[in-house]
């Protein structure tokens, strides 16, 4: 079977392995990567990052942040329609985005400022913001809309959820043919679609969803997977690239892996403390070895492909400064706990890795598990929160104030989204300043400000920045990174012939 | 009245010989024994010593089995593993054999209605399947090799509960309790001397059966990820570990498989022969 | 009382031949032990004419259910050696599909405990009936006769109770379907090894009439197995008696009660209780001895108190005393008066 | 022989099965025995002799009906005399093979008794007794140390004998201990039986299917059918005289090892029941 | 046995069924209540609002007493209301119904196979017995026991799947064949929609976890039908058949089969139970819909009521197996009649 080529009657079909779990096509579950990835074909927001990071109108076509910035009007492409015909009107908008507030779910993190919309017009609305915020505008590139009328109609009490578990309601490029949870969706090219058209994209696209890393790999190595980002460098991927009609394209991702101590509680409320763990660490043999070359070694507390970011040497390590910074840490003999969610390989292994270093050190650490949900739960309690946790980290939005804020400020301690509970009055004053401020440059400045604070306080311990390698034909095109989403975007890819 | 001389004729019944493949059974027993006991003591590398500069490197003089994802040294890690596999089966294993013991003793010796309830707390906890029970105790507890072992041993004492029952119900009847009882032994020492001793013959070879099946538990535990955690050596996770690597680091999860499957292997012969010796060809499995 | 049974004995032939019905010359049984094989019947000798009742008497072990097996060669493992001549064709001799065609329609073997002999998962009736099925018999046709077979048995209300399983019968009527089961093919043998066994005196007896009415009625020979001097000595013709697998005498019934030769059956003799006499009961010392653990010499030596030298050096051979066969070097002298 | 029997039972009832299908074992069965004498119980299969015996010995609680032994009953009887009651009253089992633990040796199998009567003060007087009744019963002392799987039946059951007799009991209950067991050893059993009465004195009760051997061993005898005594007399005058039908029956069906008498029997039967 | 008494001993076995339900339900109550975490959250989801999170606290009736809470569960239970799932954000009733039949086709064709060669290959055994094929058989089977299932399903995966291409690697279906699902069952629909293709395609993903999935299982019903297979031919009663001129297929059908019967089908029948636990390895490797992936991915997001729905599931699917298989017996087993009509 050659899918890639053209079909019988011309058509072209790609077929993409994706590793992780849908049950639920709900877009509202977006901020979820893998969900991300799987309704980003069929759906628009409002705006979106490009691939180089400025932000761009998708369904609006203007918008404008009010003075105070606690308010922001935004202006609809004409012309848009949904799949079933309707047009895309301002009342979807502001059903799209009440829905996510009320529901509290997902992508609602994104609009904690949020209070209301008023619409002013079939193409116009005012959205008003809590506080000001510089930082609302970004954080609507995964925040899809809705056909409300569609959802409406088929909504039980429950918003629609059930129902847009399984169906969409979208104004995207494609439109679902088939959902079959946990296990494929098929999507088919929406002829009438509105938005800016690429005639080369695949006319179906399939998504295959295998979690298992052994029979993604079976399925790529068999051949029955066209595009596929779940090959570590080696013989497999080498296997795969032999016979030429495959080629690898190297994507860096806007996601690192870290390590967040718990800056509140003894002994990680010692920033020396921070830094001997930080120095007791190999990152070039993690990127080397446990990321196979896929990544580059942390150069400060956002990742690389982020704007704004000041000069930070790559993180090194130091054993012999590590020993002396811990010396005291191995003498109390106190055991650390270091948690890290199992089904990820790289958490476990750099964990164990870490583990292995401080061991070495004389430092006793156990490893604990905990798996996302609960890790965030935990981290609404210091008390609860690990001593060490080893997690990826992307942030909210493309914008770096959107991490810095919710990382490391005093407002977000205990409120399961500073994973150090790290607080630090002069870095909320840089960053509170930053986010007010609607000059770019100083904005900017002011975040560099902050950054360079947070990695000489050690406030977090960046490991590596990740790159995917996105193994497609080779007649593809068009793969590149889009900061907001970090998985496929396959209706950018262009097939050629 | 004449005294009969026994004849050394009676019928005292051969020493049968040990088929071979009874010896090897038990044989790899005491070896694998020998491994969780020594294990640690004969690893030639440490085997948590993460070396990210040596991983992946195939079989040699110096890993004889090859390092895995990490740079650790398999055959060390399948040594010391032997520990965490082989015990926690063990462990599982007797403390569901005790538990089902004493449960049993309970019921027999208990009134009717309590002997009535335990049966069918029996039959509740046997409707739910070992791998599902485990799992909902790793929910429960934490996925670790701990919850690992109380969740087998939830799942299991029933069985060992209504084996020993059922056989210490029949010895209950066999005319030497009955005769006991005449001669006025106390309740109590009819079941110490004559019930319990009698009653665990099949109970012992069950439990040596069960090892071999609850080392693959074990194994199957860890490589959901509701068993042994990193860096844990214990052979489930390292398969796990290294399935990821099965094209091209063969050696980090087919070694451990294999010894999966040689332990429960050498159980499961072991346990047969035993059976072989009690009662040969009389009961399941 | 009418026999319903003629239609599937064609060669039952009355012109009293010469040849006896089943001739045993030197039969030897031995199984597969850990050290080798082990005998457990050696060099027996027997005959069984038409119409013949014969018993083998043994105690526990002496070997008398693997003869019964043995003459329809039933067990695989054993090696069965000598001659087994049925109307003068040697049973050992044929291939195992003639000898399945033998079994059941020209011997057929009653078993001693009526309750493992019946299958309890199936009806009674498709257990008689399959004794016909097996040999081609009609449904229709086996059935009828499977009918008429119980009813001569004495199951009231046969047809009805052909549907029944084994545990809703009692004893006595188990231990007839198992007759039935025997008989119903109408075979020229019936080996009956310990047929009453687990059953009261009642019933024994009303089985052993049963089977005394048949041989009558059919003119089978039949060899009754059983470890009860006291039960034959009204039913059997002739009585061979066996010790640790070999026969150690044979007689007629008359004869061999009234006068035993071999200190043997003389013991057994003094440990059957006797209802109409007041006589001391004088068992044998010791206890039986296995074919697999067989003493030299004559194996009954080590409890005889007749023995001497010679017994425990040399076995004796069979050899005619009397009226009767008698293996022993010092066989007992004729008694008076009886 | 005093008047007052040493062990009696008037009345028993004994009924088992479920509420909705009862099914009476014994019903309303009186006995007593008397020192020095042996007393047997006939009946067919499942005409109730051992729930009767079981009841008697305590093992199974009849429904009503009591137990006296000395002339004292044992449903109000004081802890002193239910303990002197498990002393005295001992039984014999039917099966040879499972009436022995597989695990003990036989001197703990024969001295259990006395420690659970603490009547050996150290171990050897506790192993010379054994010692004494295994001789009593025609065993010898090497067999001390060996285990119940490597002796024959007849053995067996005599090693159970001895077990009982070991506590010096003053009745002996016998559940067909000789069916089991081969003629030749039957006989054994059955005079070893004859031979304690006569040297200890002691009570015998003895079930059996054998009648003749009951003939031959029995002082009284009761005929059971269908959980209820038929008759209970005198053995000599059951066999002269049977009283009922039933007995009857069962004595026209005794075999008799003398050819000529029995084929004269068996025609006097055949003549009467072919049922 | 009368069809009054059959009905009887249907009834008494509800009875029985309801009371192990019940024991059942309470045991994964009580399991909630074990849990740590809050049960309110845990139903509204990590991302609710307090006020969410309380709303659902009174519409679970969290804050009244224990009691009051069980009754309460019980009542949604016969709603059918398992709770809502954390991961899939959906009500766990509705997403099992969703799964259940993949599962239950996986392992209604590993059972196939598991009978088909697991009772001839324990027969040979029991017909051969002592003898060389014997040992090889039993050899075969206790090696069988000792494969770990994962493992299998890997190294299975990568040779028969991939090198050899003799079945499908993973999933349930090839991309883009679809059936309308009526049933849930994707061999059945696909057979309904008259579509043989889709059929064929279902049955070739089915094959291969069915196959692995069913060793292990095999392994003991090779040894359980051969030992009560040689228990049963060694009754007086086969003797009495041979004796009667019968063939050997007859013996070993007639007289060992129909009398293995009792032990071989309630071995049987816990061994669905079991399946359904290898099933959550098999589903797992093969990237299989169903409720053993759904119960790791459970497991692995601590997603509460779906651990314990399915819990729940199972234990009533076993249960009803187990009224099946004591249907079979009575029907099979005249002798289980009599104890059952005794028992009456
Ligand atoms: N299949 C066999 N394999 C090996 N030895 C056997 C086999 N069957 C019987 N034997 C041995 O042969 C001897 C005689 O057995 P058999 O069953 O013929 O005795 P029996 O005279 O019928 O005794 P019983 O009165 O107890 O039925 C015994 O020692 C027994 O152990
Ligand atoms: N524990 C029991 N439960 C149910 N029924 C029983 C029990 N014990 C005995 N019975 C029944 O009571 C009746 C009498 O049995 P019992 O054993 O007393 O007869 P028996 O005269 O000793 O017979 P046998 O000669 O066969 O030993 C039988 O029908 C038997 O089935
Ligand atoms: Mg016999
Ligand atoms: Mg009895």
């Amino acid at each position: 079977a050659d899918p890639s080529g053209p079909g019988a009657d011309g058509d072209t079909t790609l077929t993409f392995g994706v590793d992780g779990t849908v049950p639920n096509i709900d877009p509202v579950l977006a901020d979820n990567s893998t969900v991300d990835q799987s309704v980003v074909p069929m759906y628009e927001s409002l705006v979106d990052y490009d691939p180089d990071g400025t932000l761009a109108g998708r369904l609006a076509s203007s918008w404008k942040v009010a003075d105070d910035a606690t308010s922001v009007t935004f202006t609809l492409r004409s012309g848009a329609l949904f799949h079933d015909g309707s047009p895309v009107t301002a009342e979807d908008v502001k059903f799209t985005l009440d829905r996510a507030k009320a529901l509290g779910l997902g992508v609602a993190q994104y609009l904690t400022e949020y209070v209301s919309s008023e619409v002013t017009g079939d193409n116009e609305l005012t959205v008003r913001l809590a506080h000001p915020s510089t930082l609302f505008v970004g954080g609507l590139a995964k925040v899809y809309i809705l056909n409300s009328k569609l959802v409406q109609k088929n909504a039980g009490s429950d918003q629609g959820q059930a129902w847009l578990a399984s169906h969409e309601a979208g104004s995207g490029p494609y439109t679902l043919k088939t959902f079959k949870p946990n296990q494929q969706i098929i999507y088919v090219k929406d002829a009438d679609y509105t938005g800016t058209k690429n005639p080369d994209a695949p006319d179906t696209i399939v998504y295959r969803l295998i979690p298992e890393d052994a029979p993604q790999k079976e399925e790529m190595l068999a051949g029955n997977i066209d595009v596929s980002d779940g090959l570590e460098a080696g013989p497999d991927l080498d296997a795969v690239l032999a016979d030429g009609s495959k080629k690898a394209v190297e994507l860096a991702k806007p996601q690192g892996i870290y390590i967040f101590f718990n800056t509140q509680r003894a002994p990680f409320n010692d920033p020396k403390v921070r830094e001997g763990i930080r120095l007791a660490y190999d990152y070039q043999a993690h990127v080397k070895t446990i990321l196979s070359g896929h990544g580059e070694v942390a150069t400060g507390v956002v990742p690389a492909v982020m704007a704004c970011r000041p000069d930070v040497q790559p993180f090194a390590q130091d054993l012999t400064k590590a020993k002396e910074l811990l010396s005291g840490l191995a003498k109390s003999g106190t055991e650390l706990h270091l948690a890290y969610q199992p089904i990820f390989s790289e958490m476990s292994d750099a964990a164990t890795a870490l583990q292995s270093s401080l061991r070495d050190l004389g430092v006793k650490v156990k490893l604990v598990t905990t798996d996302y949900p609960t890790y965030i739960e935990d981290l609404k309690s210091i008390d609860k929160t690990p001593d060490m946790t080893v997690v990826w980290d992307n942030p909210p939005t493309p914008d770096v104030g959107s991490l810095l804020s919710t990382r490391y400020t005093t407002k977000y301690v205990e409120k399961g989204t500073n994973f150090g509970q790290y607080s630090n009055p002069a870095v909320d004053a840089l960053v509170d300043k930053a986010i007010g401020t609607a000059d770019d440059t100083e904005r900017c400045d002011l975040y560099k400000q902050a950054q360079q604070k947070l990695v000489d306080d050690s406030a977090s311990m960046p490991i590596a920045d990740e790159v995917t390698t996105v193994i497609t034909p080779k007649n593809v095109t068009g793969v590149e990174l889009y900061p907001a989403h970090v998985g496929y975007m396959p209706q950018t890819y262009r097939m050629s012939n | 009245m004449t005294t009969v001389a026994i004849a050394a004729t009676a019928s005292r019944p051969r020493r049968k010989r040990l088929p071979v493949l009874d010896v090897i059974a038990f044989g790899a027993v005491v070896v694998l024994l020998a491994m969780a006991v020594a294990g640690p003591w004969l690893a030639p590398h440490d085997p948590y010593q993460v070396r990210l500069d040596r991983a992946l490197l195939s079989p040699s003089g110096d890993h004889l089995l090859g390092t895995d994802g990490l740079g650790r040294d398999v055959f060390s890690r399948i040594l010391v593993g032997a520990r965490s596999s082989i015990f926690a089966a063990l462990l599982a294993v007797s403390g569901a054999a005790l538990i089902g013991i004493v449960v049993a003793m309970v019921a027999t010796i208990g009134p009717r209605w309590l002997d009535d309830v335990v049966m069918r707390l029996c039959d509740i906890t046997l409707s739910l399947p070992v791998m599902v029970m485990a799992l909902g105790v790793a929910v429960a507890l934490g996925p670790s090799l701990h919850s690992a072992i109380v969740a087998m041993i939830v799942a299991w004492w029933p069985g060992f509960a209504r084996l020993a029952r059922a056989e210490m119900r029949t010895v209950l009847t066999a005319p030497y309790v009955e005769a006991a009882t005449v001669l006025g032994a106390s309740r109590a020492r009819v079941m110490t001397r004559h019930v319990l001793p009698n009653s665990l013959d099949g109970v012992y070879v069950q439990a040596t059966l069960e090892i071999g099946g609850a080392t693959l538990i074990m194994a199957g535990l860890s490589f959901v990820g509701a068993g042994a955690q990193p860096p844990s050596a214990e052979w489930g996770a390292m398969v796990e570990n290294g399935s990821r690597y099965l094209s091209s680091a063969w050696w980090i999860s087919t070694f451990p498989g294999l010894m999966i499957t040689l332990t429960a292997l050498a159980f499961a012969l072991a346990g047969d022969a035993l059976r072989n010796r009690s009662h040969p060809d009389s009961t399941l499995g | 009382m009418r026999l319903d049974l003629a239609t599937a004995a064609p060669e039952a032939a009355p012109d009293a031949a010469p040849r006896p019905l089943l001739e045993i010359r030197g039969l030897t049984v031995s199984y597969p032990g850990p050290t080798g094989p082990v005998e457990i019947v050696s060099d027996l000798d027997l005959t069984v004419g038409r119409a013949e009742r014969v018993a083998i008497v043994g105690e526990s072990g002496s070997g008398k259910s693997v003869t019964a097996r043995s003459l329809l060669r039933l067990d695989r493992r054993a090696t069965v050696t000598g001659s087994l001549l049925l109307d003068g064709t040697d049973l050992l001799a044929l291939g195992e599909k003639e000898m399945r065609s033998y079994r059941g329609r020209r011997i057929a073997l009653m078993l001693q405990d009526p309750m493992t002999t019946l299958n309890p998962v199936l009806t009674v009736g498709s257990q008689v009936m399959e004794a016909l099925r097996v040999h081609g018999v009609g449904k229709a046709e086996a059935r009828r006769r499977a009918i008429a077979v119980l009813d001569r048995l004495g199951i009231p209300d046969a047809a009805r109770r052909m549907r029944a399983y084994p545990h809703e019968f009692s004893g006595g009527m188990r231990q007839r379907v198992c007759l039935a089961m025997a008989i119903v093919a109408e075979p020229d043998l019936l080996i009956a090894d310990e047929p009453t066994t687990a059953l009261d005196v009642r019933v024994q007896e009303q089985v052993l009439t049963l089977i005394d009415s048949l041989v009558d009625e059919l003119g089978m020979g039949v060899i009754l197995i059983t470890h009860d001097l006291g039960l034959v000595a009204g039913f059997a013709e002739r009585v061979a008696v066996m010790y640790a697998g070999r026969r150690v005498e044979t007689g007629a019934v008359d004869e061999l009660y009234r006068s035993p030769r071999h200190p043997y059956t003389a013991g057994l003799l003094g440990s059957v209780a006797r209802v109409d006499r007041d006589d001391p009961l004088r068992p044998i010392p010791g206890s039986p001895v296995m074919p697999t653990a067989r003493p030299v010499g004559c194996a009954f030596h080590v409890r005889c108190a007749h023995a001497e030298a010679d017994c425990g050096v040399e076995r004796p051979e069979i050899r005619l005393v009397g009226h009767s066969d008698v293996a022993c070097h010092h066989p007992l002298a004729l008694r008076e008066g009886a | 022989m005093t008047d007052q029997p040493i062990l009696a039972a008037s009345g028993l009832t004994k009924t088992f099965g479920s509420r909705r299908d009862p099914h009476r074992a014994v019903d309303g069965v009186s006995l007593a025995v008397h020192a020095g004498e042996i007393l047997g119980v006939v009946g067919e299969s499942g005409s109730g002799k051992s729930t009767t015996l079981r009841c008697v010995v305590g093992l199974e609680k009849p429904d009503a009906g009591r137990v006296t032994y000395d002339g004292l009953d044992l449903a109000g009887a004081s802890r002193d005399v239910r303990r002197r009651f498990r002393r005295d009253v001992q039984m014999v089992f039917q099966d040879p093979y499972a009436s022995l633990n597989p695990r003990m040796s036989v001197e703990r199998i024969v001295g259990e008794g006395l420690d659970i009567h603490r009547l050996a003060a150290t171990k050897q007087a506790r192993r010379d007794r054994v010692v004494e009744v295994l001789e009593v019963v025609g065993l010898d002392a090497t067999i001390l140390d060996r285990h119940p799987r490597s002796f024959s039946g007849g053995q067996r059951q005599r090693i159970a004998i001895a077990r009982a007799l070991a506590v010096g009991p003053r009745v002996l209950v016998c559940d067909e201990p000789v069916s089991a067991l081969d003629v030749s050893v039957q006989a054994q059993v059955v005079n070893l039986l004859l031979d304690m009465r006569e040297r200890l004195g002691m009570a015998v009760v003895f079930v059996a299917h054998d009648l003749a051997l009951v003939r031959h061993l029995c002082d009284q005898l009761v005929v059971m059918q269908h959980g209820v005594v038929v008759e209970s007399n005198r053995c000599a005058d059951v066999f002269a005289t049977p009283a009922h039908d039933y007995t009857r029956s069962l004595l026209a069906a005794i075999p008799i090892p003398d050819p000529a008498l029995d084929r004269a029997r068996r025609r006097r039967a055949a003549g009467e029941v072919p049922a | 046995m009368t069809p009054k008494d059959l009905a009887l001993f249907v009834v008494r076995r509800l009875l029985l069924l309801a009371t192990t339900l019940l024991g059942i339900v309470t045991i994964v109550f009580l399991m909630i209540k074990a849990i740590p975490g809050d049960e309110a959250q845990a139903a509204a989801g990590l991302t609710a609002s307090p006020e969410q999170v309380e709303a659902v606290r009174r519409r679970l009736g969290l804050d009244d007493s224990v009691l009051q809470q069980y009754v309460g569960y019980l009542g949604r239970l016969l709603h059918g209301d398992l709770g809502n799932s954390i991961f899939t954000f959906r009500p766990v009733a509705s997403d099992l119904s969703g799964l259940i039949p993949y599962t239950i086709e996986l392992v209604v064709l590993a059972m196939l196979i598991n009978v088909s060669v697991g009772v001839p290959a324990g027969m040979l055994a029991a017909a051969r017995h002592r003898s060389r094929v014997d040992d090889s058989v039993r050899l075969l089977a206790i090696f069988c026991g000792a494969l770990p299932t994962f493992w299998l399903a890997m190294i299975g995966q990568a040779v028969i799947g991939r090198q050899l291409g003799l079945t499908p690697i993973s999933g349930v279906a090839t991309i883009g064949l679809d059936v309308p699902r009526r049933t849930g069952f994707l061999t059945l629909d696909s057979l309904l929609a008259g579509n043989v293709v889709a059929f064929n395609d279902a049955l070739a993903h089915l094959v291969l976890p069915a196959a692995v999935l069913s060793i292990p299982f095999m392994s003991f019903v090779i040894r359980v039908v051969r030992s009560s297979m040689i228990t049963a031919l060694e009754a007086d009663h086969v003797t009495a058949a041979r004796a009667k001129g019968a063939s050997e297929r007859t013996v070993l059908v007639r007289h060992g089969l129909r009398n293995a019967i009792a032990p071989v089908s309630t071995l049987l029948g816990l061994q669905i139970g079991w399946m359904m636990g290898g099933a959550v390895l098999v589903e797992t490797v093969f990237n299989r819909p169903g409720f053993g992936s759904y119960l790791t991915q459970a497991v692995a997001h601590k997603d509460t009521f779906a651990v314990l729905g399915m819990v729940l599931v199972v234990g009533v699917i076993v249960t009803f197996v187990g009224l099946v298989v004591d249907l079979v017996q009575l029907v099979a087993d005249p002798r289980v009649r009599l104890l059952e009509a005794r028992r009456a």
